[in-house]
C-alpha cells in the first residue's frame, strides 16, 4: 500500500487535468455529487453531511434507453446503443457510497451482464474519503463498514489538516490512474495518516453499532409472516424516496416509449418497491397489497435475500433513506426493532 | 386488425387538389391497412359497393373512408358498413374535402395533409371498439306544462291524435293571459269568443287530465320515460262535489282583502275564488292567506251554504306521479312589473314614469281590463283613480323592450300591434278622445298588421309620435308626459288624463328554475332555449322537451298556436316508435379505478351520473364510484376531462383514440 | 430537418358541433387557409383535456388550438363553460412555466363562422410561424441522454436515428 | 366614542368660494358627529367643466392625481362633497379600470401607479357611512317644522351604471336621511330634473326657467325648505332666485339649504356657524323655547 | 399537550373515535412522525409544536385508516390532530366525497407556525413560507380546539416575490428555469404520496393504456409529469407544501403551486378547501367567467 500526501492547491489541479483530459468527474457539490466544470464548485469536507442522493445514477442512470426501434409496415427494425464507457473519476467518495458499485456489480453480473452498468462502472475511478460525519441516521457499522472503510475505492484520502491529504492507493487501477499525476503528489507520512484514521474510529464521529445482521438475517428468515409487519407500514406513504436516494436499490422498469409515428425506445427505469403498483399483476391481483408487506420485502431484500444470494448486505448504512423519509420513518429503529420481537 | 382504406375524389371537388391515387398508396404502408383504394365517388351505389365487396372479400375489421365532412355522409358509410356485416363504429371518416382540397390550393400541401389525415382515421380506427346501438322503450304521454293558449293547442292536438295528455297550470284555471285580453288585433275578434270554447273542449277530452292550481315540482328520467312529480296544490274545495254553482264565492264575507289579480290588480276578490266567471273548471279556490277560517278557525260561511259539503279546510297538498315520455313547455310570459325594481340588478325599473305612484299610469294588461266588456268597468273607458272618463291618452310603446340600459336588449314583438289596437278601442270608445303613441319605430310585420296600424293612424286619428318619453309626472291632477318628437326635433309635453305603458314581455316569474327542474337551456334572460335558432326551433336541447309559445321568446297568439301544435306533432314523431334508438356514444366509468370524487357528477350537464355503492363479500360498502345512466348521457365527455383519474372514458372518442390521433400527426 | 424547409405544426382540438361544422362552412365557402393544421374532433370543447395539449407538444406540435361554441351556445349546455374554467387555469400555467402563450390559444367559433374560423386558424399559424419551432420542447427530448448520462455520443445516436 | 370614522376630505374649487358655507357646515357637522376628515394634500382641479369636454385624457388625469394623492396619504376612503366632484373623481376611477392602455398613459402622465384604493363617497355616501344610528343619537333639535324638498341634480345620481348610488330615476336616500334629523320630506317631481347646471353664467335666461320650474313644484307639494347636495346646484336655485323674482315678480321665495346645513341645524348649530347667512334666501328656524 | 392527550385519551376511551391520526416524537424533541392510535393508553405518545409538518390528511383516504374506521359494521369517526392549514385539505377531501363531516373529529390547534425544516427553533428565518401568509391561523372546521394564538416571527414573503420576479423573465427564461428544476426529478413520487388531495386510486401517470405521462425520469417526462401533477392540483390545492418537504431533489413546487392558488384567488376569488358550502372551482362553473384570452 501505497501512501503519498496531497495539498488542496495540487488536488485542485489534478482536478483540472482530469477535467481538461476530456474526462469527467464528479464531486459532492452543494447539494449533491454533480458533474464538475469548474474546481470551484467542489466541496470537499469530511465533516459534511452525505448529499440527499447517492451518485449510482451515474453508472445506473434514472432513465436509460437501453434499446432504439424503427417501426415499419411489417417489421420492427432494433438499433442497438453502444456504450462508449467514458473515464469518470469520481472524488470524495463517502465510504458508505464508495462500496455501493461492488455491492451492485453482484447483481448486475449474476446471470446477464449488464452491460449498460458495467461499461460504464469500468471506466470509473472511485476516490474515496475518510469521513468525519455521523449523525442519528447513520448506521454504516451496523452493516460492515465504517468512515475509514477503504472497500469500494481505487484510491482514498485521509484528510490529515485543513490542507493535506494522507493518499492511499488501494487498487491497480487507482495506482494506474495515479501515475500520469505524479507530480502533484508528495511524499507522506503513514504514521500520521494512521493515527488520523484510528482517531476517527475511537471518536464520537464514529456511528453506534445498533444490530447485529446476522441476527437480524436470521430474524427475517424465521418471522415473514409475524405481526410485527402488520402496522409497520400505515404511516408510510408509498413513495419511492428512499429507494430512489439509496446507494443500492436497483430494481428497475422496462417501459417503450414511442416519439414518433414510427420510432421509439425501450427505457429502463428506476422503480420502487414501496410503489403500490410494483407488484400490481395484469390481472388485477396484488400479492404485496398492503403497505406493510411492502416494508417487509425491503427489509427482507437488504438485509436476508441479496446476502444469503450474493453474500453482502444491500444497505450502506449511510441513513439516506431515513433522513429523507416525509413521515420520518427510520430504517435503523425497524431493522433493530426486528430482533426484539 | 384488417383495415380497409377507401379515397374518394368526389368528381373533381377533392381529386383537383389531391392528389387521390397518391394517398392511397401511402395509406398501404400504414401498419394494419391490408386494402387501400381511391374511387370518382365513394358515397354513389357503385362506391359503396366497393367498400362492401372489399369487407366480404378481404374480411376487413374496420374501414376508414376519405371523403367528405363525417356530418355529410358518416351515417352512409356506416350503413354500409353494416350491411357488410362490420359493426358500424368500426369506420371512420377522414374529412378530404371540407378540411383539405376546398381549403387548400397547393396540391402538394394538400396531398401531404390527405394523408396525414388518413394516417390519424386508421390510427383512431384501430382502437375503435364495435358499439351496439342504445334502445330505450318510450311511454306515449304527453306532459304540456302551460295551460294557455299555447299548452291548449298543443294538449288538443296530442289529445285528438289519440294519445293521452296531461295539462299542468299553476293558476286555478287554464286560459292564460290570452283569457284576460279584451279584443285581439289584427281582427278585433272577442278573446274570450274564441277561447273559451277551446278551455271547454279540454276539459271535456277524454284523453286530456287537466291538473289545475298544480305545478312540476320534479322531472326525473330522460326522453321517452320521464318520472314527473307535480304538486296539486290545496284548494281546500273537494272538486269531485263541487258543482261550480258559486254560492261560497257570493256568500263569503271578506270582499276587499285580497286583489283580484285576473283584473290585474284592479278589483276585488273574495277568499273563496273562481278568477274569471268562465274559467275552466269551475271550481273555485280558497286562499288561505285572507281566509278569516285559516285565521282564527271562525266564519265558515261557505261551508255552511255548500249543499255539496264540498269545503274542505284541512285539505292539503298532494304530490302525484305521472309517467311520461314527452314533455311540452308551454309556460308563456309575463309583463314587466316597472313599478318595482326587480333584485337582479340589471333591471333598472322606469322610476320616471311614476308606474305604481301615479293610479293612472297603466300597463298593457289594465287596459286590456278596462276595455274588456267583462272588465271592472264593463268596458266603459274610465280612469283608476276617480273613475273618469279619460279625454287625452298618451300611449308609451317600448317600455323595458330595446333598451339595453334600464330594460331588457330585445323587442317584445307584439306591442306595436296591441298599442294600435288599444288606440284604437279608445277611439271607437271615446270619439271626443285624443290617444297619442310615442314610439321608437313601428313594427307591424305579419299578415293584415300593417293595415291594422295604418287604420288606426288613418281612420280613427290616432296620434303617433315618434320619440321617447323622459318623465311623466302629476300636476293638478293631469299627467304631463315630457317627451321628444325625434320628426319634429322638439320636445313635447302632453297634459294627460291617463297613460298606458306598453311593457316589456318577459319570462315568467320563476322560468329559470322550472328550467332547472326540467333540465333544459335558457338564456340570459330566463327564456327557454330552442336546440337550434333556424332549424329546430321547437326543441329544446335536451331530447323529448318541446317548446310551444311565449315562454321560448315574445310571441303573438298565432305564433304562439302555430309552435304549439308544432310542439305537438314533434311528439307525435317520438311516438310513432315502440323503441327510441340512440348513437352509442356516452360515457362509460371503470370501477376498479374510480376514486369517487364525483367531479363527473358536477360537471353533467345531463345529472347522468349515478352514484354507485361498491361491496365487498360480506355486503359492506368499500367505496362509492359513478356511474353513467346511459339513457340520460348525451354525450359531450366533459367528465372524462374532468376526471382526474381517468377512470371514464367517452365510447368512440377515448382517449386512447384521441392519442393515436395526435399520435399519427 | 433544416431550418429553412421548417413548416409550423399545429394541432386544433375542436367541438363537433361549433367549430368543426364552421370549419366545414369554411371548406363549402371555398375559403383559405393553411395546410399547417391539423384537426382533431371531440364531441364537446369540455371534453379536451389539458393533457390532449401536452401529448401534442410531446409529439412536435409547434402550437395547439383549441376551439369550441360560444358560451352559451354549447350543444351540451354548459361543456364550454367548464372547458373555460379549465383553460383559464390551464394557460396561466403553461405561460407561467415558459410556454409562450401564443402556442397555446383558444377560439370560440360557431358553426357559422367560417370566415372566423379561417382567421383563427391564420393567425395561430401565423403566431407560430413567427416563434419559430417549439425547441423547448422537442429540446427536452434529445437533451436528457447528455444531462443523465453524461455520454454525448448517445446524443449523436439518437439524432442519427432520428435523421 | 369609538369606531369613529377617518375619511379623507376633497373639497375642490367651490367649496372654497362659492360654496364656503358648505365647506363650513360640513367641517362642523363631522366634528360633532366624531369623524375625522383629513384634507387630501395638494388638491387639485377635479377635471370638471372645461376639462372634460375638451381633453379626456386631461380630464381623467386631472381627476387621477388627486386619487394618486389620496392613496399615497395612506387615505381608503375619501368625501367628495361637490356631486361634480364626486363625479369627475368616480367616473375617472372607473375608466382607467376598464381602460388599461388608458391608466398606463395616464400613469406615464402622473409618473406614479394607480393602484385605485380610494372608495369616493358622495356627501349622502359619507353620513351613511357615519350611520344612521349615530346621527340620529346626536340630533338635539326636532326639525319638524320643516317639510323639506330633497333635491339630487343630475351628477350625483349619474351615471348609475358607474355611482352605484340609489335609484337614478326616484331616489330616497336623502330623504331617510333628513327623517333623521325630523324634518318632514315631501313627495315632489323634480328630484332629478335639470336645473340648467352649468349654464349658470352664460345662459342666465336658461337657468332662470329651469330652476322656476323646480323651486315651483317643490312650493306646490307643500315644501318650505329645499335641500340640495351640491354646490353648483345651490347656486342656480339660491343665487337665482333673485333673477328669477326678477323675470316673474310672482315668484315665491324658498330657502334652499345643504344637507349638512340641515343636519348641522339638527345637531344645535346655529345658523351663523353653519353659514347659512351667507345665503340668498334668508333661512332661520322658528325661535322656540327649547 | 397534557390537555390534547387527555382529550384524545378520552375521546378514545368512550368511543367517540375509534382511531386518532396525530404525532409523535421522531428520535428529537425537534422531529416529529406521524402515528396513528387506536388505544386510549398510546395518547401519551402524542405531541403538537412547530415540528409538526405533515399534513395528516393524507392518512383520511386510505384505506388501511379508513377500515380502523368500520367497527362491527357501524362507521365511527376518525380523529386528526390538524393544524388550521390541514383543516383545509380535510375540507377539500369532504368536499370532494372522500369522506363525510360526521365521519372526522377534527382536533385543532391555534397556530403559531411551523419551522421550515426539522431542528430549527422558529424564527422568522426558519419559519415556514406557508406560515408567511396564512388565512387562518384559526381552524375554520373544528371539534375540539387548543392553543393560543401568539404573533408569529415577521419575515419577507420571498416565495411571493420569486413568484412575481417570474412576470420579468422572458418565456424562454422561465421555460429554462423550470426545465433545470424537474430536470432533477426522479420520479419518486413523494409528491404524490405526501399530497392529501392526491388520493386517486390509479394516478394517471401510472395508466399504461394509453400511456398518459412518460414514466421516464428523463426532460420530457419530468417536464410533462411536473405540469399536469400541477394542473390537476390547480384550484384543489390547499398549500400546504408537503410536496415540496417531501421532495428529495428540492425541487421548487410550491413556486408552482402557490402560483396557481393565486391565479385561483385573482380570477375566481377562490381559496379550496375554506368553504364547505361553497362550491368547489373545478365542477362549477360562472356564465360571467373571464375569457378575453379566449379569440
Amino acid at each position: 500500500m501505497e501512501e503519498k500526501i496531497i495539498n488542496r492547491e495540487n488536488l485542485n489541479k489534478l482536478c483540472r487535468d482530469i477535467i481538461d483530459g476530456g474526462n469527467i468527474l464528479i464531486a459532492p457539490g452543494k447539494t449533491e455529487y454533480t458533474v464538475i466544470k469548474d474546481t470551484s464548485e467542489i466541496i470537499l469536507d469530511a465533516g459534511s453531511k452525505p448529499t440527499k442522493a447517492s451518485y449510482k445514477n451515474y453508472a445506473f442512470p434514472k432513465a436509460e434507453p437501453v434499446i432504439y426501434y424503427k417501426k415499419d409496415k411489417n417489421d420492427i427494425e432494433l438499433i442497438d446503443i453502444d456504450i462508449k464507457g467514458k473515464k469518470t473519476v469520481i472524488l470524495g467518495a463517502k465510504p458508505c457510497d464508495s462500496n455501493s458499485f461492488d455491492i451492485l456489480s453482484k447483481v448486475f453480473n449474476w446471470d446477464y451482464k449488464d452491460d449498460f452498468f458495467n461499461m460504464r462502472v469500468k471506466n470509473f475511478i472511485v476516490i474515496g474519503m475518510m469521513c468525519e460525519f455521523a449523525d442519528k441516521y447513520c448506521f454504516c457499522t451496523s452493516v460492515g463498514l465504517s468512515p475509514v472503510s477503504e472497500k469500494g475505492s481505487d484510491i482514498f484520502l485521509i484528510p490529515l489538516d485543513e490542507n493535506n491529504f494522507a493518499v492511499r492507493i488501494i487498487t491497480d487501477k487507482g495506482k494506474e490512474f495515479m501515475e500520469s499525476y505524479g507530480k502533484y503528489l508528495t511524499e507522506g507520512n503513514p504514521e500520521k495518516a494512521k493515527a488520523k484514521t484510528e482517531a476517527g474510529k475511537s471518536s464520537a464521529k464514529m456511528p453506534e453499532k445498533v444490530f447485529n445482521s446476522e441476527e437480524v438475517r436470521k430474524w427475517l428468515g424465521k418471522n415473514f409472516e409475524h405481526p410485527f409487519w402488520d402496522g409497520i407500514g400505515d404511516v408510510c406513504l408509498s413513495c419511492a424516496q428512499c429507494a430512489f436516494v439509496c446507494p443500492v436499490c436497483h430494481c428497475f422498469d422496462i417501459v417503450d416509449e414511442d416519439y414518433s409515428y414510427e420510432e421509439g425506445r425501450r427505457m429502463k427505469n428506476w422503480d420502487g418497491c414501496q410503489f403500490g403498483h410494483f407488484t400490481l399483476h395484469a390481472s388485477g391481483h396484488n400479492p404485496r397489497d398492503i403497505q406493510g408487506k411492502r416494508y417487509r420485502q425491503r427489509i427482507n431484500h437488504k438485509f436476508k435475500y441479496y446476502v444469503d444470494k450474493f453474500g453482502e448486505i444491500l444497505c450502506t448504512g449511510c441513513g439516506r433513506c431515513s433522513r429523507g423519509c416525509p413521515v420520518s420513518i427510520d430504517i435503523k429503529e425497524i431493522v433493530s426493532d426486528t430482533v426484539k420481537n | 386488425m384488417k383495415i380497409g382504406v377507401f379515397i374518394c375524389h368526389c368528381g373533381e371537388n377533392i381529386g383537383r387538389t389531391v392528389d387521390c391515387p397518391r394517398v392511397s398508396k401511402a395509406a398501404e404502408w400504414f401498419p394494419g391497412v391490408v386494402h387501400s383504394v381511391d374511387y370518382k365517388y365513394m358515397c354513389s351505389d357503385p362506391g359503396q359497393n366497393m367498400i362492401k365487396d372489399a369487407i366480404r372479400e378481404k374480411g376487413l375489421d374496420a374501414i376508414v373512408v376519405g371523403s367528405c365532412s363525417p356530418h355529410m355522409h358518416e351515417k352512409t358509410f356506416r350503413k354500409a358498413a353494416l350491411d357488410a356485416g362490420i359493426n358500424p363504429f368500426l369506420c371512420e371518416m377522414a374529412n378530404l374535402r371540407e378540411h383539405v382540397s376546398w381549403v387548400h390550393d397547393d396540391i402538394e400541401e394538400a396531398t401531404q395533409k390527405a394523408i396525414d389525415l388518413t394516417r390519424m382515421a386508421v390510427e383512431k380506427v384501430k382502437r375503435n371498439q364495435p358499439l351496439a346501438t342504445i334502445k330505450v322503450p318510450v311511454t306515449k304521454r304527453t306532459l304540456v306544462i302551460g295551460g294557455g293558449i299555447a299548452g291548449i293547442q298543443a294538449a288538443l292536438d296530442v289529445a285528438n291524435a289519440g294519445y293521452e295528455v296531461v295539462l299542468v297550470e299553476k293558476e286555478p284555471s287554464i286560459g292564460g293571459h290570452m283569457s284576460q285580453l279584451s279584443e285581439t288585433f289584427p281582427t278585433l275578434d272577442c278573446s274570450q269568443c274564441i277561447l273559451t270554447p277551446r278551455m271547454v273542449e279540454v276539459y271535456q277530452h277524454p284523453k286530456i287530465k287537466l291538473m289545475t292550481y298544480s305545478e312540476v315540482e320534479k322531472v326525473e328520467g330522460f326522453i321517452g320515460n320521464f318520472h314527473v312529480t307535480i304538486r296539486q296544490k290545496a284548494r281546500h274545495i273537494d272538486a269531485s262535489k263541487c258543482t261550480g254553482c258559486g254560492l261560497c264565492i257570493t256568500k263569503c264575507p271578506i270582499r276587499k282583502k285580497a286583489f283580484n289579480s285576473f283584473e290585474e290588480g284592479m278589483a276585488y276578490r273574495p277568499a273563496v275564488y273562481v278568477p274569471f266567471p268562465q274559467a275552466v273548471p269551475n271550481i273555485p279556490v280558497i286562499d288561505e292567506t285572507v281566509c278569516t277560517y285559516y285565521k282564527n278557525g271562525k266564519c265558515g260561511v261557505c261551508v255552511k251554504v255548500c249543499g255539496r259539503e264540498a269545503i274542505m279546510f284541512d285539505q292539503q297538498d298532494k304530490l302525484v306521479t305521472e309517467e311520461i315520455g314527452a314533455i311540452i313547455m308551454a309556460t308563456g310570459y309575463k309583463l314587466y312589473d316597472i313599478s318595482k325594481k326587480p333584485d337582479d340588478s340589471f333591471i333598472k325599473g322606469y322610476g320616471e314614469y311614476g308606474y305604481g305612484k301615479y293610479k293612472d299610469v297603466i300597463d298593457g294588461l289594465q287596459f286590456e281590463r278596462i276595455a274588456s266588456a267583462s272588465g271592472p268597468t264593463s268596458g266603459e273607458f274610465k280612469r283608476p283613480s276617480d273613475g273618469k272618463e279619460p279625454k287625452k291618452v298618451v300611449f308609451i310603446q317600448c317600455v323595458g323592450s330595446r333598451d339595453d340600459s334600464k330594460g331588457f336588449s330585445y323587442c317584445s314583438k307584439i306591442c306595436c300591434m296591441y298599442t294600435a289596437k288599444h288606440a284604437m278601442l279608445y277611439k271607437h270608445k271615446v270619439h271626443d278622445g285624443e290617444a297619442y303613441v310615442f314610439y321608437m319605430d313601428i313594427r307591424s310585420g305579419g299578415k293584415m298588421y300593417e293595415e291594422f296600424v295604418r287604420r288606426a293612424i288613418e281612420e280613427d286619428g290616432v296620434k303617433y309620435v315618434r320619440g321617447r318619453v323622459s318623465k311623466v309626472y302629476e300636476q293638478n291632477g293631469k299627467y304631463i308626459v315630457k317627451g321628444e318628437d325625434t320628426i319634429a326635433g322638439m320636445p313635447v309635453e302632453i297634459e294627460a288624463d291617463m297613460v298606458v305603458l306598453a311593457t316589456a314581455m318577459i319570462a315568467q316569474e320563476n322560468a329559470s328554475t322550472l328550467a332547472q327542474t326540467v333540465g333544459i337551456p335558457y338564456d340570459k334572460y330566463g327564456f327557454f332555449n330552442e336546440a337550434h335558432p333556424k332549424l329546430r326551433p321547437i326543441e329544446s336541447t335536451t331530447g323529448g322537451i318541446f317548446l310551444a309559445g311565449a315562454c321560448q321568446s315574445p310571441k303573438d297568439i298565432p305564433e304562439s298556436v302555430a309552435m304549439a301544435s308544432a310542439a305537438a306533432a314533434k311528439t307525435m314523431v317520438l311516438f310513432g316508435s315502440d323503441m327510441l334508438e340512440r348513437e352509442p356514444v356516452v360515457a362509460r366509468v371503470n370501477e376498479l379505478l374510480c376514486g369517487g370524487c364525483f367531479y363527473c357528477r358536477k360537471v353533467c350537464p345531463y345529472s347522468a351520473i349515478e352514484v354507485r355503492e361498491i361491496k365487498d363479500r360480506n355486503g359492506v360498502v368499500i367505496k362509492e364510484v359513478a356511474y353513467v345512466n346511459d339513457g340520460l348521457c348525451q354525450g359531450c365527455g366533459t367528465c372524462t376531462a374532468t376526471c382526474p383519474s381517468k377512470s371514464v372514458e367517452l365510447m368512440g372518442f377515448t382517449n386512447e383514440q384521441i392519442f393515436a390521433q395526435i399520435a399519427a400527426l | 430537418m433544416t431550418e429553412e424547409k421548417w413548416e409550423p405544426k399545429v394541432v386544433a382540438f375542436v367541438c363537433n358541433w361549433c367549430t368543426y361544422t364552421g370549419a366545414d362552412l369554411a371548406g363549402t365557402s371555398r375559403l383559405k387557409y393553411p395546410a399547417n393544421m391539423k384537426m382533431i374532433r371531440v364531441m364537446c370543447s369540455g371534453g379536451i383535456d389539458p393533457v390532449f395539449i401536452i401529448k401534442a407538444f410531446e409529439r412536435g406540435a409547434d402550437g395547439v388550438l383549441i376551439s369550441g361554441c360560444h358560451p352559451g351556445d354549447c350543444h351540451y349546455n354548459a361543456g364550454n363553460f367548464h372547458a373555460r374554467r379549465r383553460w383559464t387555469m390551464f394557460h396561466q400555467l403553461l405561460e407561467y412555466l415558459g410556454i409562450d402563450k401564443n402556442r397555446l390559444q383558444f377560439s370560440w367559433v360557431s358553426a357559422s363562422e367560417g370566415k372566423k374560423f379561417v382567421d383563427v386558424v391564420s393567425k395561430v399559424v401565423n403566431d407560430v410561424r413567427e416563434l419559430g419551432p417549439f425547441k423547448g420542447y422537442k429540446e427536452l427530448n434529445s437533451e436528457f441522454t447528455a444531462v443523465v448520462n453524461g455520454l454525448k455520443q448517445e446524443v449523436n445516436k439518437a439524432e442519427a436515428v432520428n435523421g | 366614542m369609538e369606531n369613529n370614522l377617518k375619511a379623507g376630505y376633497f373639497p375642490g374649487c367651490s367649496q372654497t368660494g362659492t360654496a364656503r358655507e358648505y365647506d363650513l357646515s360640513l367641517r362642523s357637522v363631522a366634528e360633532k358627529l366624531g369623524t375625522e376628515l383629513t384634507d387630501v394634500d395638494d388638491w387639485n382641479c377635479c377635471g370638471a367643466t372645461s376639462a372634460h369636454v375638451t381633453n379626456h385624457t386631461l380630464a381623467n388625469a386631472l381627476a387621477m392625481r388627486n386619487i394618486v394623492q389620496a392613496e399615497k396619504q395612506g387615505l381608503t376612503e375619501m368625501v367628495a362633497p361637490c356631486a361634480a366632484c364626486y363625479n369627475r373623481l368616480i367616473v375617472s376611477q372607473h375608466e382607467t379600470q376598464i381602460h388599461p392602455e388608458l391608466k398606463k398613459e395616464i400613469e406615464a402622465i402622473l409618473d406614479s401607479k394607480i393602484e385605485n384604493p380610494v372608495q369616493v363617497m358622495n356627501i349622502v355616501e359619507l353620513f351613511t357611512k357615519i350611520g344612521a344610528d349615530k346621527v340620529k343619537q346626536a340630533v338635539v333639535k326636532d326639525l319638524k317644522e320643516l317639510n323639506a324638498a330633497c333635491y339630487y341634480g343630475c351628477l350625483l345620481l349619474r351615471p348609475s351604471d358607474i355611482t352605484h348610488f340609489d335609484d337614478a330615476e326616484q331616489p330616497t336616500s336623502m330623504e331617510e336621511l333628513i327623517k333623521l334629523t325630523g324634518a318632514k320630506p315631501v313627495e315632489w317631481n323634480f328630484k332629478v330634473e335639470c336645473c340648467g347646471a352649468a349654464h349658470s353664467i352664460a345662459r342666465k335666461d336658461i337657468v332662470v326657467d329651469l330652476s322656476k320650474k323646480i323651486l315651483d313644484d317643490a312650493v306646490a307639494h307643500g315644501a318650505n325648505v329645499m335641500v340640495v347636495a351640491c354646490p353648483m346646484c345651490h347656486t342656480n336655485l339660491d343665487m337665482r332666485q333673485k333673477a328669477i323674482k326678477k323675470e316673474y315678480p310672482e315668484h315665491k321665495e324658498i330657502p334652499v339649504l345643504y344637507l349638512t346645513e340641515l343636519i348641522g341645524l339638527a345637531l344645535g348649530m346655529d345658523e351663523k356657524e353653519l353659514g347659512i347667512n351667507l345665503h340668498t334666501v334668508k333661512f332661520e328656524l322658528k325661535k322656540e323655547t327649547a | 399537550m397534557d390537555e390534547l392527550r387527555n382529550h384524545v385519551k378520552e375521546m378514545l376511551a368512550n368511543g367517540t373515535v375509534a382511531a386518532v391520526i396525530g404525532y409523535k416524537e421522531a428520535g428529537s424533541p425537534m422531529r416529529t412522525k406521524p402515528v396513528i392510535i387506536t388505544a386510549p393508553e398510546e395518547a401519551i405518545l402524542l405531541v403538537f409544536n412547530e415540528y409538526c409538518l405533515n399534513n395528516l390528511a393524507v392518512y383520511l383516504t386510505k384505506a388501511r385508516v379508513k377500515n380502523l374506521a368500520r367497527v362491527n359494521g357501524t362507521i365511527k369517526k376518525l380523529g386528526i390532530v390538524a393544524k388550521p392549514c390541514d383543516v383545509h385539505a380535510v375540507i377539500a377531501l369532504i368536499q370532494e366525497s372522500q369522506l363525510k363531516r360526521e365521519d372526522v373529529y377534527i382536533i385543532s390547534f391555534n397556530c403559531n407556525g411551523v419551522v421550515k425544516d426539522y431542528g430549527e427553533t422558529l424564527t422568522g428565518e426558519t419559519i415556514a413560507s406557508k406560515c408567511l401568509h396564512c388565512d387562518a391561523r384559526q381552524p375554520l372546521y373544528h371539534d375540539k380546539v387548543f392553543g393560543e394564538l401568539k404573533d408569529l416571527p415577521a419575515s419577507p414573503d420571498e416565495e411571493l416575490a420569486k413568484i412575481k420576479s417570474f412576470d420579468d423573465m422572458t418565456s424562454q427564461e422561465r421555460f429554462e428555469y423550470f426545465k433545470n428544476e424537474f430536470d432533477k426529478c426522479i420520479k419518486c413520487y413523494a409528491c404524490r404520496a405526501a399530497c392529501p388531495m392526491c388520493y386517486c386510486t390509479q394516478c394517471i401517470t401510472d395508466k399504461t393504456i394509453p400511456r398518459w405521462v412518460e414514466s421516464s425520469a428523463h426532460g420530457r417526462g419530468n417536464f410533462s409529469w411536473n405540469l399536469i401533477r400541477a394542473f390537476h392540483l390547480s384550484a384543489r390545492c390547499v398549500g400546504c407544501g408537503e410536496c415540496e418537504r417531501a421532495c428529495p431533489m428540492d425541487i421548487p413546487l410550491s413556486l408552482i403551486n402557490r402560483k396557481m392558488l393565486e391565479v385561483a384567488k385573482n380570477d375566481f376569488a377562490y381559496l379550496s378547501g375554506r368553504n364547505l358550502e361553497t362550491p368547489t372551482l373545478v365542477g362549477s362553473f360562472d356564465v360571467k367567467d373571464k375569457e378575453e384570452f379566449i379569440l
